[in-house]
């Protein structure tokens, strides 16, 4: 069930351009002309538009009461949340930096994730979760988490990493579409690209695995923005003759792992790109899922983890890139990867 | 693009609590005990939390039960006595020692019993328990597992009445324990702040667990912590229906015509154990023997009785009729089906062709 | 690095026994009464004795100050932790259920862990976070979590599951002494089991992963509870003429890899076995520390991991035990792996 | 077996703040404003707090700064107040808006600025940056990145100190949207019960980031919270330095002789935008010109000039000193090494053998 890319093949009409904040805008603004269940509540999402400038003049098309500002209280907010869901309303909750998901794990994780499973099924929790993940800010350790890897192993939780302008739109509405709580992690360093997006409303379904590129020689498995510069490396190593498959698995709970064990089955060797830190990381489990298949019988080399390094983000801007997978770092890797004796 | 409304069933009000209102006079209700009518619907919901949490303990003793309870004997009036002020379509939340919370509600016992005994028939079917049990029929957002979790849900299920135009309210249940959580604070500053429909109900019973409300807190009475989010505090006997009721029912007036939330303090005591492993060593004899000499539901029968609202015969009937009521639902529990493990992945996400138009409380 | 199990070789003045619980509560009180540092805090852990008895009669040994009841404030205890250890303390915190350390998210992964590094590396936070976790006791989705790999995927946490009796009092008094922040998760099921427990304040080094048994057909990576129950599995299968080697990592960060990777080459055949969901838990970092490796070439057979399903935990008795690997489950899946064809 | 004291460096102490505390008669200390000594040193303080946040606005403004930065120009005097009221060997928590009470403290304001620059030289060695700047030698335990994150910390440390029965005080800041977490209502709590020796000082400059203390809260003070944990809760104007250092040296005062915590909420407001990134749309030109000209550090200079405290010349040279250990303090910074990338991994953990014995204030 892979879905190939949008912006690889742009129908006539959807040529325009548009920043992934503004896409996530739109997504925000049509759902919430589309049903007056949506609203948002997060910490300065009104006049100030957001943190990262997601919501912009949201507040001026659609008042107070439905981009409601909060005081500093995330457990609070989220918690909020759940019983606005749960009384029929389709809340959407931003959390100003990821990080901050810690003051309201007992919401997301005790409450929203389990209600549906836990009271049998009779009621679910549509809500969604959006907040900004990673690093490249110097912001530092308390503001540069890539938290993922909780999230995908609470089962309950729907996780998305939108890593495209293209794509976060449709994701976004898919995700409001949802009757399961959805945590949306969007990259600050994506927040500011451009890309088509489609006119419409247009779904992008969670759950689908989406392969951005076609090589023999290896395959790239990588997530948030990670992709990207998965993408560039690979298009350098296709200078050198070396030619990767790149798969995003965009949604990471529940997985699409089909098209990423294909993958592997036609290119025997595979490097898993994350920024968070690689020590019981997603990509473990994207390894995992390798070794634990018949996929295994197809490798000619061991599968690389490139990951974040497992420290804490530093401030100082050298260190800080030197934490996180960069863009030679994945051509150094894949390289060796590709060019590795069998 | 409004969905279709799918997998929320709505089956028929069970209004045993919420049928029998006591008559009001120039806008305030009389007390409970002084019309015979409410006097034997509140009279019968205490006997029926009293009765079920007895048939609790019995058949987790005898082995017939698993895991763990929380009981609520001796704190029937406060569950009582703030439900009888709610309307339908009003909602709750509840705690880990919910069980008197969701019968003063209106909940059907069967399932109740059912889900304590882990049947499919059970209000969770079986995956939840004790302390899980919701009740769409009748309002209940449901109990908590986690001390003070369900206090900024009954925040939000309040903003989602308010900006619906609603005039619903919603009575949010916990313990004295509970107000030292941050849930506890943050909860009830969204419901002050943004003038929401709440009637914050901490059940003090004098311990969190093991620890006396003496040491967790620094202030003489949890209502005093109303003064925080600049709303009012009331404390009160919670062990006197009437006065419950009437404290009740005064904030949640005032709640539903726009007056904002209210932070009650019902002073009760849990005769029992604070869980199934609790060997009492932080209270002393005296004290509980002191605080069942102050049991709520001899204290309204005498009440009724006395003033001749009720009679001798009366308080018998009400009585045995919910001894009665809990056998049947022992008895009609126990014949359902166990919980079936076949689907439990299947379980864990909401189908999302199934994307609900949801009112737990419609 | 390999340590191998006490109580396989009890020297002669170790035989007494005691139970999980008691091996514990003596480490606490020799740690006490060594350094007067040391003590602790956490709900009901007075007179109480702790929600699961551990800290039993403490408090009448050392008194109220230093084994501290406290409110029902998960965050505010461990931020109180974590200040008691800036300024000099050595401060243990009971948290009743793992579940409830979604309440202290923040201090344990914002602040606790990153502290050290974050500050330049002159402070550091000498505490130990002690809770329970793990299913078997009805108490469904909000009492019966195993959480390591969130706390595994933290730099600067170090994650302990003592899974022996005759072990858990030296990690936890190795945890004491380490001068970083020690997440120690004890298995509820594992409280009132009985082993032989050496006299005296031996400690046992964190970071050490412990062969609990050898053998040639498989190797079988176990963690908490399911150390045992593989233990058990193992022998059920021996009689089968399948021999299992088992692996135990005790320390989930820092990870001691070696006797992993050991076991996989000489047995080519692995199972994976833990109570928590599998979908990014911790035994897909195994897996990808196995598939990372050269172990890899080693393999006969994918890499079977056996895991709790990916739901809540749920009430119902005959549901709970469904939802986690039981010893006929490993003993089945054991003798699939070992008779499987290459 | 007592372990060994190792990785605790401790350094000269850098006395700038507490040096001068103003004479203190029957009791009383004297207004700083009425001393020579104390206020050369106060205003000292102030201008160095105002000269560094301005270097730092324009090394940002020049992007030879990055990340982040958080500017307390227009707060000077309550950083300034409260550690003025403080002793040798007391500690603070601080924030993300930190390098007020940083320097109010006594830090070292090279290393300061070396850490802003990433520098190997810097207080974190350039791990942490603006938002976590600590400082062992001058009782700082550092400032957060987390809003309300510090508040616990300081219970604990505070905690530490008291049952070492050493008569050390602790001084808590935030801000005044802080008080919405549940870590300020967790972290107070335990203060309040366990009489710890803290004094939370809330500075509120009227918004957490864009969000007016108007609609954040349902109270017209701060201070107005201390009930919920019975504790005194003061109202101060921040920006009169004399007034918050006469509440802060009452509270400290209390807290050391085991009178238990104290809120103190200084109101006050910060000139520049909340962060880099602050487009300023939530308050009118209006009221930040009306607390523009209530300047802190004008106030000041025109009290002690007024009085004859200190003469025009004094001030003048007391300004001029600040702008040149901050011109000092750049050069020097810069001429540090820049952070080194070279042991990120070993630098994650604590080395085992070095279990310290620990004080960031001894
Ligand atoms: C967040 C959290 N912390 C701790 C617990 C364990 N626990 C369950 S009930 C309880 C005591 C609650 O006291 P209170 O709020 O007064 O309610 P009561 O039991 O007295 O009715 C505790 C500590 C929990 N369930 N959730
Ligand atoms: C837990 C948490 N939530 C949100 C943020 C983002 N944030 C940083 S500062 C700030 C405003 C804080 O307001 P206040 O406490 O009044 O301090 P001030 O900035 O006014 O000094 C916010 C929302 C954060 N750093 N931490
Ligand atoms: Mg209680
Ligand atoms: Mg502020």
């Amino acid at each position: 069930m892979t879905a190939t890319l949008p912006q690889t093949t742009p129908s006539t009409e959807d040529v325009r351009e548009l920043t992934y904040s503004e896409a996530i805008r739109e997504a925000l603004a049509e759902a919430m002309t589309a049903d007056d269940r949506v609203f948002m509540l997060g910490e300065d999402i009104g006049v100030y538009g957001g943190a990262f400038g997601v919501s912009g003049d949201l507040v001026h098309r659609f008042g107070k009461e439905r981009i409601r500002d909060t005081p500093i209280s995330e457990l609070g907010i989220v918690g909020a949340a759940v019983g606005a869901a749960l009384a029929g309303m389709r809340p959407i909750v931003e959390i100003q930096f990821s990080d901050f998901t810690c003051q309201a794990m007992d919401q997301i994780v005790n409450q929203a994730a389990k209600i549906h499973f836990m009271l049998g099924g009779e009621v679910s929790v549509p809500m969604v979760l959006r907040t900004p993940l990673g690093s490249g800010t110097g912001a530092a350790a308390q503001h540069s988490q890539s938290l993922e890897a909780w999230f995908a192993h609470v089962p309950g939780l729907k996780v998305v990493m939108p890593s495209t302008v293209s794509e976060v739109k449709g994701l976004l509405l898919a995700a409001i579409d949802d009757p399961n709580p959805v945590v949306f992690l969007e990259h600050k360093l994506l927040y500011r690209t451009k890309g088509h997006v489609p006119e419409g409303s247009a779904r992008v379904p969670l759950g689908r695995s989406v392969v951005r590129r076609e090589g023999a020689d290896l395959t790239i498995v990588a997530t948030g923005i990670m992709v990207s510069r998965s993408l560039e490396a690979a298009a350098r190593l296709a200078e050198e003759g070396i030619e990767a498959t790149v798969v995003d698995p965009v949604t990471l709970t529940p997985l699409d792992e089909a098209p990423i064990l294909d993958a592997v089955r036609r290119t025997g060797r595979v490097m898993l790109v994350q920024e968070a830190p690689g020590h019981v990381g997603f990509m473990a489990e994207i390894a995992a899922r390798i070794a634990g298949s018949s996929a295994l019988y197809s490798l000619e080399a061991p599968i690389r983890r490139l990951c974040g390094l497992d420290a804490p983000m530093p401030y100082a801007p050298a260190l800080e890139s030197a934490m996180v997978p960069q863009l030679d770092d994945i051509v150094v890797a894949g390289r060796a990867l590709a060019t590795q004796e069998a | 693009m409004q969905t279709v409304v799918t997998n929320v069933q709505i089956r028929e009000f069970v209004i045993t609590a919420i049928a029998h209102q006591p008559p009001v006079q120039d806008g305030v209700p009389a007390a409970p005990s002084s019309d015979p009518a409410t006097a034997r619907a509140a009279l019968g919901t205490m006997w029926r939390i009293r009765r079920f949490e007895e048939a609790v303990d019995d058949l987790f003793a005898r082995g017939l039960m698993h895991g763990t309870m929380h009981l609520s004997i001796g704190q029937e009036a406060s569950a009582t006595g703030v439900c009888l002020a709610l309307r339908e379509r009003d909602a709750i939340t509840s705690t880990h020692r919910g069980h008197g919370h969701c019968i003063a509600q209106g909940a059907d016992l069967t399932r109740m019993m059912a889900e304590l005994l882990a049947k499919e028939t059970g209000y969770c079917r079986g995956r939840g328990g004790s302390m899980h049990i919701a009740d769409v029929a009748t309002g209940n957002l449901g109990a908590n597992g986690i001390v003070g979790g369900g206090i900024p849900i009954a925040a939000g299920a309040a903003l989602a009445y308010k900006m619906r135009g609603e005039d619903r309210v919603v009575a949010s249940f916990f313990g004295d324990g509970a107000t030292n959580e941050g849930a506890f604070h943050e909860g009830l500053n969204l419901a002050a702040i943004w003038d929401l429909p709440v009637v914050f109900v901490c059940e003090n019973n004098k311990y969190g667990m093991s620890f006396s409300t003496e040491f967790s807190m620094a202030v003489p009475h949890v209502a005093d912590r109303a003064a925080a989010y600049g709303m009012p505090g009331v404390t009160v006997d919670g062990n006197d229906l009437d006065a419950v009721h009437a404290v009740a029912a005064e904030a949640v007036d005032r709640a539903r015509s726009g007056g904002g939330p209210t932070l009650i303090e019902a002073e009760t005591y849990r005769w029992k154990g604070h869980s199934k492993s609790d060997k009492n060593l932080y209270r002393t004899r005296e004290e509980i023997a002191e605080w069942r000499g102050r049991d709520p539901i001899v204290a309204l029968e005498q009440k009724v009785t006395a003033s001749g609202v009720l009679t001798a015969a009366d308080v018998a009937a009400v009585r045995d009729e919910a001894t009665d009521a809990i056998k049947a639902a022992v008895r009609e529990a126990n014949s359902g089906p166990d919980a079936d493990p076949g689907d439990l992945l299947d379980a864990v996400f909401a189908p999302v062709d199934a994307t609900p138009v949801q009112d737990v409380t419609r």
